[in-house]
């Protein structure tokens, strides 16, 4: 059944910014049923693991990163009652403050979309082939993936 | 079959796509095959320390390849 | 600590709508140092314990329920390491699709962002005077607490 | 003391504020008091039923109070 969403799901991979209104209304447009919406945004942040960052640099590996995604969006839809699903994930050169990537869930009941929106991040965390350089006040350089970040996944 | 290297890999062992036309039927194969390539192939594509994707499918070493697979290979993910 | 924080907390208790792009932009300004925004909206959905909903009417206990906001407020900060946060809930009658309810945390880590806006919502659901009168199609009724509720309040 | 009732509480005991007068410790005992008021009073502020908050903080059974408080009895809460 998971298959029949994949109309209604919106994933995508791209360069351009993303408006967190625009993505709002298009998780509520005509759509009375579902009572509660959860958002999440990442942003580029000026600090990160002690080193002082200006920018990034998101590599990813095109031909797989919109597969990886559907993948997640559909396991979360497997595991709850969901309505909209949408998430997009900009690659290239970010700089300090801009949006890195929106998750967008809405459901009927809010724990749905609060669990499906995270659990969508954690796995997109672990498991979308994605790839982060920092530039830094101490040139650049490859982030390291983090422990913690396995852990949350391995929540689930 | 085709083999594609990404991010950090792809710049230490400066190289991002390879033609592979050994007989190999598993990831962990293919691995230890790139292996001997040299010391930073050695070093770089040890297992934990790259994940691999088959056919645009995260793999295990246990996962089974042909030679029209494109197999990736990468270090753990840091998106989001 | 968890006083000097009652500056950067914006709690609302209104008739007014909202808007999800100007809160996330107040959660957002000259704040370089979170890398997280999750944000939670509720809405009027047509059913509800399978009834068929035309609006709602939210009565509340004026002189309490920012305070009783405020200490939710405050309780998610003594939790988790937290940046901004801004409550707005609405009062009076709202039609289908209306917004009802908006939580917007911001924090370096997602993982305290959307602990914190569910513990939000589900303290919220359970200890702000606040209640919701249904018009439906069988007529006009007090909408009950429900004990999904009280479950999910307690987790924390 | 001046006591105050909301939602379904206000509409069913037609009754919004009240002034009490008589001497009371705790919120069990004006809750008591008030249930004597009548068979609607008996069965809508039963423990349970009705929460209680004193000075707009909410309270439980045990909750002290004096002349000057404000006590609200309400249904429980359901908003969000």
């Amino acid at each position: 059944m998971a298959q029949a969403h994949t109309d209604i799901d919106f994933i995508a991979v791209q360069r351009e910014d993303f408006s967190l209104a625009v993505e709002y209304a298009k998780l509520c447009e005509n759509n009375s049923r579902d009572g509660a919406v959860v958002t999440f945004t990442g942003l580029v942040r000026d600090l990160n693991q002690g080193r002082s960052v200006s920018s990034l640099t998101l590599e990813h590996y095109p031909a797989m990163t919109h597969k990886a995604l559907q993948e997640i969006v559909q396991d979360a839809r497997s595991r709850w009652q969901l309505g909209r699903i949408r998430v997009i994930h900009r690659v290239g050169r970010l700089q300090l403050n801009e949006q890195i990537v929106f998750v967008g869930v809405s459901a009927c009941h809010r724990g749905d979309a609060f669990a499906a929106c995270e659990f969508i991040m954690d796995y997109l965390k672990t498991r979308a082939p994605l790839w982060k350089k920092e530039q830094t006040d101490s040139g650049e350089h490859w982030v390291e993936a983090k422990q913690t970040d396995q852990h949350q996944a391995r929540r689930w | 079959m085709k083999v594609l290297f990404f991010a950090q890999l792809r710049e230490v062992l400066d190289c991002h796509t390879l033609d592979i036309q050994a007989q190999l039927n598993s990831v962990a194969d293919l691995r230890a095959q790139l292996q001997q390539k040299g010391e930073l192939w050695q070093e770089y594509l040890a297992e934990g320390k790259a994940l691999a994707a088959v056919n645009q499918t995260l793999a295990t070493e246990d996962t089974t390849i042909t030679a029209s697979d494109e197999v990736a290979f990468f270090p753990p993910v840091t998106g989001g």
